[in-house]
């Protein structure tokens, strides 16, 4: 009687826009306290006057609150996210975001406190992001951390930046940044704001960064390296102690990108290998979710001079209180305003606080034992290759290639990634890092169960199978989200690229070509 | 290592799955997998972070009231702070709404098909910031409003390829502070345009006095940190055009309900912090970064951001998609227009819900009720002999009010009655010291007001 | 670029019951001061001994807090609610659910009390209890209210009791309930388990009770009449001031069934039209969820001597404090443990709290507007019909017949009720009341916008004209729906009837036949 | 009638739609729908209800909080009442899952094909009950625990068609005021059974002398009102089948991750109060009566409630359908086996989560959590001289102490020192006015419970 095979679909709803169902004379929020309006008007006297005030209403299409509701619940059911299935885009570190976190930041204790507030009327809040403070000094092995960058790049700006007021201050002109060819992307976009010339350091063989390659560059004109260890290879730089005494040597500093810190929290810390620097993703390690994109947190932490340029404000106590300090002498200033963003500030508050250093440290060992099953299960099978050294374990992530597939079925790896979304599976990471040929990238964190594993390896071998028998199925794939493969060349050719339904009617209209 | 039932979340880290996996790879201690990690490098203790044991639900939660209990909530009335970050209605359907999981808990939507209505989420957030602004481009978010202005500079000089920006003298002194750091890399000058005493608006002549063909932008707050509400603004983009700058204007989106959208009055980028759609104080974060601009080729392709567009798929429904992506750190790497990536996508669709909640209609009408309860504030304080408004013009929620003495002083004698007072403006500028930023929202009774005004006229008595 | 057709499809997972995928050594919860046992067991010495002991471990499957997470996330999109689309079942009144009353309960002053600690710790609590009665006795004309009961059908069970003890404390055999064949199930049900006889009352041409058959009946053994107004119809019985009085002359009592109060709230009271009892539903007037079938809070209250019958504790105030009274002089006892149905029952006080007895009364002005509005655009249309005085304008909700659909195309209600979720809408109430041949009973209630009611009369035509073009598509719908037409003859059968997984396995062994 | 802005969530109040509608319908005052109500009956004005004006949300959140603010909440050591309704853990997951919106406003799934998800958590939360007492059937909820023995009682006499219902005399007292209310309109006869004075458990003895072939049911609850573990429910369950009475047995859910089910011992029908189960304290309600059933068509066929089944669809796939509708009210009607409609679905898929998080492990985990922690509270109390428990009998989480002086005054000390103490006895029987009924469970500290005998030890030296 119940015996049914394994069906997916996504919900479709062909939900119309907002402007299809919507009218600016509706709304569906009273606002507060509008019986005084008029009592107001009569007491101001004066109306609002002068050029730059409007005459006509806003054209904002509104709705009313239970169409409203509506609305975003069908789009909801035609999204995915950590709580619907896995999601092992790698270097993303999607980890369950426990609920209790997010009941607790809906605290009004914490939601309706102002920035500007006086510090004796937050100490509570203080103390917290004071400990959060001190922790991830402890994880990194750095001195002291900023909470002011609101997401892993900024931190590396932030990072960037320091290196080069440090050396600006030193009086030393060094105007490039050495980046590994397998960095994130963030990393060369974050040194050339800061104003450096990247350098592309090249990667070895073994899959680590070349020592040979980054000894013929570096020099008197290095500001520093940015590198993630493990790399995004999932790959421990085994020659980091190496690296560091090199880059150090020849006068530079050392900058660690923390997006890649899962798989070794609580085990080996940034500042043991030697960096000076080191950005941490709160909405990757420590389980913030990341809401569709945004917001993240970020913390920069610096080591010994380098505390110095750190962005202000820091969280201080003294003896009898919390508070923020200001003082700048060789700071690089401010990320942005105020602290941070406080609220995933405390979800990572929180996560520390329920699993403790050695809770932390199971975690990075429990991510790596996830990676290295999901390797052994998937090892071996046809149409996929493990790149760089396969003997060595991966730690948070790994990187296989589909190449071996695309050659003999023309089944790429995007392709790959459609026919796991059509099993109801999100995609890994596709063409990252971009020194792998038909890169995918799968990290699991340690929040999914071994069951989850097994279930995507074995997808992703019938899917490998299916194109050496049906390449074109897979081609069409997907057939089960809630729409077919998009149009991206449609979506971004000049004659028809439409970021908003401003641009969309003027189209229709014929106002732009 | 390992233990017999799982640790918090990592449901696999039973002894039993843990044994389980480590026969099938073949090894017997998970420490082998760490085997290519320097040996002197590994700690030998776990690191001394959280409260040195795990922490059950319960116990997090009666930890966390601890510290909660210590903090002071004002909501009755609530504050009166300004400084760009005041309190404002968040509709409870705005937080169910950023509370679906499907969203929450989504990474950027890399992979269309499956998160098409997170997408259109975000087109829609895009487009009715587009209408609200009148300029055809928005992006899907910046950080906040201070990083989204520094884009905006970074922006201009990468159109221009010029180095000198206008900011006005009395520029929002955070943001400035956050531009200055943003730009320092670049060898980027910014020039400040001196307000008028009388109104506080930034001085045309100084203006155009110091606008060049070195000039990659002229920036103007719009109300000023200090209140005002600009009249010259045309004025200024006609300046600022003629000599080959861009014209960028911050917003208050509240406001737009009955001022002017930039898109209106020649501003190539708007720019503005979110916050007040719905998004709470939060203590000042998560904020939202606004970032418009003009449908000019030159100008989209130097926006930094992602940005979600409309298109079709293989059977020809409407569909989204990121477009433009080239612009991006992932494909463009250090030519990329910013190396922004995790931005506050939910932010965004958070002020999309919230701006549709309101409509139109809805946001004249907010906007004129906040215009009205500012207005009884300064109105109130004058009739008890406090200079409010300081600056003769327009103003919207936030004004600047002058003592007869210290504003810190007033500022604990208000807190002792439970009233959370102004912003004193010696945080910024040491000479004002008697002044203060009020900010009256339409969360402010006339009761409260009243209870403000009341308090303070007590105060400056004794 | 961006037309396209309007299409439904409900997600689909094939969700594995929580038995294939769970296992009793798994666990997502980490239980309170774990830590402490081996301490507490040194101290306490013993261990648990007596033969009710047992040895094993009970046979529950255990999931992680992630995997129960996604469980629940995918069954959810595979259900539908008021927040997915109108629920237009007539006799539930499916209102939208404000938000903001979800927050507020959530509070943990509300979810962190304790039902029997000290009054003068809840005073606040109990204050808008209190308040609650105040205004609900208002609404409905009546003296005093027991929040007690936890739904209508427990009110109206109060009510029969009431009214059976009534009459026994006057020493008069009264054994007949009165109950009019439109009645909902749970009238009769109630009067029976009360003890009572019910006499069924036929309903009249016009759609009302039949007052000569009434008359008829009504006599020495008549205990009562339970009635609600406006009927199952949503047809006001005009002549209630004469039902009342028959029914009083023959010394019976008025019981009013307050689930169809929605469209006259704040216009008509019951107790100006004679009734004694009344219960409400919370969960439909006042706007508390249903929660997919409960909890949902009822009160029952009563006027003049029938006060003292009410079930107990009832809240009390004197000048100092709120508090509970508990003092029973005939009371009939109590329906449950404790006071209510809390949480519902706040969301019924906000309910009121927000829109105050203005707002309460343009509710029922709305609700009636929908529902002639919706009368008006689906009459005449074919294959429908209007039974019962077609002039008569319909209050909270309207039945329509779709017996002429029936004859002319062999298409009944339950098939429209299919081929309408096949459409994204759900169905109205079907089969109810029995007096109207293929009824469909709707109530948009007030929450619906005039749109949504376009749309459903709009699809209700379209079914319509399918059915006489294409009938068996629609007795095969629904095919967009996560599962296709449910086979109730299977799950009912004695060889197939499967209540729980238990069951199931012993089929499977050959346990069970 | 109408304003030009609709009323709170009735989006086609405004003055424009309602126009709209009535010009469709033809008529020019919405009034007129009422012209067949009697015009005497009309109210002139709106009742008095609220506060005399509509409140936006940011105002009932204002209004609201001035009452939360003068109610008390104990957390920090949690209650220490008992009473069959103890503080619990509620993981936040439960609260989350039972929050989303297509579960939360549903109605009853009459429309099985649209609402197959929630089906199939109702059905599970059945499959789990059915494991955890051995029992077969299951309904999908009853209101509460004390309706759901009323129900039980009912459907005793139903099946038996007797009128007798043995009971302890230490029923729940809660409990048997609301059984005696449901049975008044049957003619019921309910008798009391002794218990033993020392261990406050059942007198076999004296059940064997009441039952005879009048009697319906053997009731008894295990544990009991006053914490007593019962060891002869075999010889009851015996005794009962004997004369053809039902055995009913009421347990407490969490228990059973020590103790026997009922199923095992003979039970025809077990009933619990499902609050323990992650529903939290709430004030009382809503609470979740859990009802299973022996598999015996006799006994299934007169079941109360609501079920789901298993069965298939159209196509073969699993799927779920409400079941053995022909014992409801709304096919039935006055042959109902009960008129139960609306029931406490919700709080059975909460139960159905919070099982599923804990699985069997972890309820034994948990039940040997309580076990502990309350008999470490009992051995203290009776090392500062205490009477704890008052009888010698295994207890699970409550139990009976019996003080040298009235409770009550103690429980005022206790409160004084911000912890909230047992339930003074005196409540429902006057001479056990020395006497309280602790509750301890897996949210009480050592510390608490230490802070509770600290409490204790000083006032009573007082
Ligand atoms: C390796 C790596 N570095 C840096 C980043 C940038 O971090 P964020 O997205 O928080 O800006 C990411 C993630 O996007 C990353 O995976
Ligand atoms: C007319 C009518 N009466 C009584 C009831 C019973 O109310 P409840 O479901 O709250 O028990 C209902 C709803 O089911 C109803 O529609």
């Amino acid at each position: 009687m119940s015996t049914s095979k394994k069906e997916w679909r996504q919900a479709r709803w062909s939900e119309p826009l907002v402007y299809e169902i919507g009218d600016p004379q509706k709304t569906g929020v009273i606002l507060p306290y509008l019986d005084e309006l008029p009592k107001l008007a009569e007491r101001v006297g004066a109306r609002p006057q002068g050029k730059v005030f409007r005459e006509d209403t806003p054209d904002l299409p509104g709705l009313s609150e239970v169409e409203t509701a509506r609305h975003f619940n069908r789009l909801a059911q035609m999204s995915y996210g950590v709580d619907v299935g896995p999601v092992p885009l790698g270097s993303c570190t999607m980890k369950y975001n426990p609920k209790i976190f997010e009941e607790i930041v809906r605290d009004p204790r914490i939601k309706f406190l102002h920035p500007l507030q006086d510090e004796d009327t937050v100490q509570g809040l203080l103390e917290m992001l004071y400990l959060l403070e001190r922790w991830l000094a402890e994880l990194t092995g750095m001195d002291r951390c900023s909470l002011q960058v609101p997401a892993g790049a900024a931190g590396e700006l932030a990072g960037a930046l320091m290196i080069k007021k440090y050396h600006a201050d030193r009086g030393e002109e060094r105007d490039e940044m050495l980046v590994p060819d397998s960095a994130h992307g963030t990393n060369p976009a974050s040194a050339a704001m800061a104003g450096f010339k990247v350098v592309r350091i090249p990667t070895s063989s073994r899959g680590t960064i070349d020592l040979e390659a980054l000894r013929s560059v570096a020099g008197p004109r290095t500001a520093g390296l940015m590198l993630t260890n493990p790399s995004t290879l999932g790959i421990f730089e085994d020659e980091i102690l190496e690296v560091a005494k090199l880059i150090h040597d020849s006068g530079g500093l050392l900058y660690y990108d923390g997006a890649n810190l899962n798989g070794i929290m609580g085990i080996v810390r940034p500042g043991d290998m030697g960096f000076d620097i080191v950005h941490l993703n709160i909405h990757k390690t420590f389980a913030a979710p990341h809401g569709g994109g945004g917001p993240g947190a970020g913390v920069v932490c610096a080591k010994g001079d380098l505390v110095d340029y750190l962005p202000r404000p820091l969280i201080e106590r003294d003896d009898s209180r919390y508070f923020w300090d200001y003082s700048c002498d060789k700071c690089i200033g401010s990320m942005r305003i105020f602290y941070g963003n406080i609220v995933p500030l405390l979800k990572g508050f929180l996560y520390i606080a329920s699993l403790g250093g050695k809770g932390l440290r199971e975690v990075a060992i429990q991510s790596v034992i996830n990676t290295n099953y999901f390797i052994t299960l998937i090892k071996n099978t046809k149409g996929y290759e493990l790149p760089y050294d396969p003997s060595k374990p991966r730690k948070h992530e790994v990187v296989i290639s589909a190449k071996p597939l695309l050659n003999d079925t023309g089944v790429s790896a995007g392709d790959v990634a459609k026919a796991l979304l059509d099993r109801g599976l999100h995609a890994p990471t596709m063409y990252f890092p971009l020194i792998v040929d038909e890169a995918l990238m799968i990290e699991f964190t340690e929040s999914e169960p071994l069951e989850t594993i097994e279930e995507y390896a074995k997808t992703l071998k019938e899917i490998a199978e299916q194109a050496y028998t049906n390449p074109g199925k897979i081609k069409e794939a997907p057939a089960n989200t809630s729409v077919r493969r998009v149009d991206d060349v449609y979506a971004n050719h000049p004659k028809t690229v439409t970021p908003t339904y401003r641009v969309y009617l003027k189209r229709l209209r014929g106002e732009i070509k | 290592m390992g233990s017999s039932r799982p640790i918090h979340w990592a449901p696999s880290s039973s002894d039993r799955d843990r044994s389980r996996a480590l026969s099938v790879m073949g090894i017997s201690d998970a420490f082998e997998l760490y085997r290519d990690v320097p040996h002197n490098l590994i700690l030998d203790k776990p690191p001394r972070a959280g409260f040195d044991r795990m922490l059950s639900e319960w116990e997090l939660r009666l930890t966390v009231e601890k510290y909660l209990s210590k903090n002071t909530m004002y909501i009755d009335p609530p504050p009166f702070l300004g400084g760009g970050w005041c309190p404002h209605l968040v509709p409870a359907l705005v937080d169910y709404i950023i509370s679906r999981p499907e969203f929450l808990t989504a990474y950027t939507p890399y992979q269309a098909e499956i998160n098409q209505g997170l997408m259109q989420a975000l087109f829609e957030y895009q487009s009715l910031i587009a209408d609200l602004v009148e300029l055809d481009v928005v992006n899907a978010s910046m950080y906040d409003g201070s990083t989204a202005v520094a884009e905006a500079f970074l922006m201009a000089l990468r159109v221009t390829k010029k180095r000198k920006i206008l900011v006005p003298e009395h520029m929002h002194p955070e943001y400035r502070r956050v531009v200055e750091t943003w730009l320092y890399g670049k060898n980027a000058l910014l020039v400040s345009v001196r307000y008028d005493e009388h109104t506080g608006r930034v001085s045309l002549g100084d203006l155009e006095s110091k606008i060049d063909n070195e000039t990659a932008a002229v920036y103007v707050e719009n109300p000023s940190f200090l209140g005002s509400i600009e009249e010259d603004v045309e004025a200024m983009a006609d300046a600022a055009h003629k000599k080959g700058a861009l014209f960028i204007v911050k917003f208050e989106p509240i406001s737009l309900g009955l001022l002017k959208p930039p898109g209106r009055y020649g501003a190539d980028i708007a720019v503005a912090e979110g916050q007040p759609l719905g998004l709470g104080l939060n203590y000042g974060g998560p904020g939202l970064g606004i970032f418009a601009v003009r449908w000019d080729r030159k100008l989209v392709r130097q926006m930094p951001g992602r940005i979600i567009g409309l298109t079709r798929d293989a059977e020809g429904r409407r569909a989204f998609a990121m477009i433009l992506q080239t612009r991006e750190q992932h494909i463009r790497r250090e030519k990329a227009t910013s190396n922004i990536t995790t931005n506050e996508a939910l932010m965004a669709v958070a002020a999309a819900a919230y701006l549709t909640l309101l409509g139109g209609r809805g946001l004249r009408d907010l906007a004129q009720s906040i215009w009205l309860r500012s207005h009884y504030l300064a109105k109130r304080l004058s009739e008890i002999g406090v200079e409010a408004p300081v600056f003769e013009s327009e103003f919207f929620k936030e004004f600047t009010t002058r003592f007869p003495k210290q504003y810190k002083a007033i500022h604990v004698e208000l807190k002792k009655r439970g009233i959370l007072g102004g912003l004193s403006l010696d945080r910024y500028w040491p000479e004002k010291s008697n002044e203060c930023l009020f900010c009256v929202t339409e969360l402010h009774s006339m009761k409260h007001i009243d209870k403000l005004v009341e308090a303070i006229s007590e105060v400056i008595k004794e």
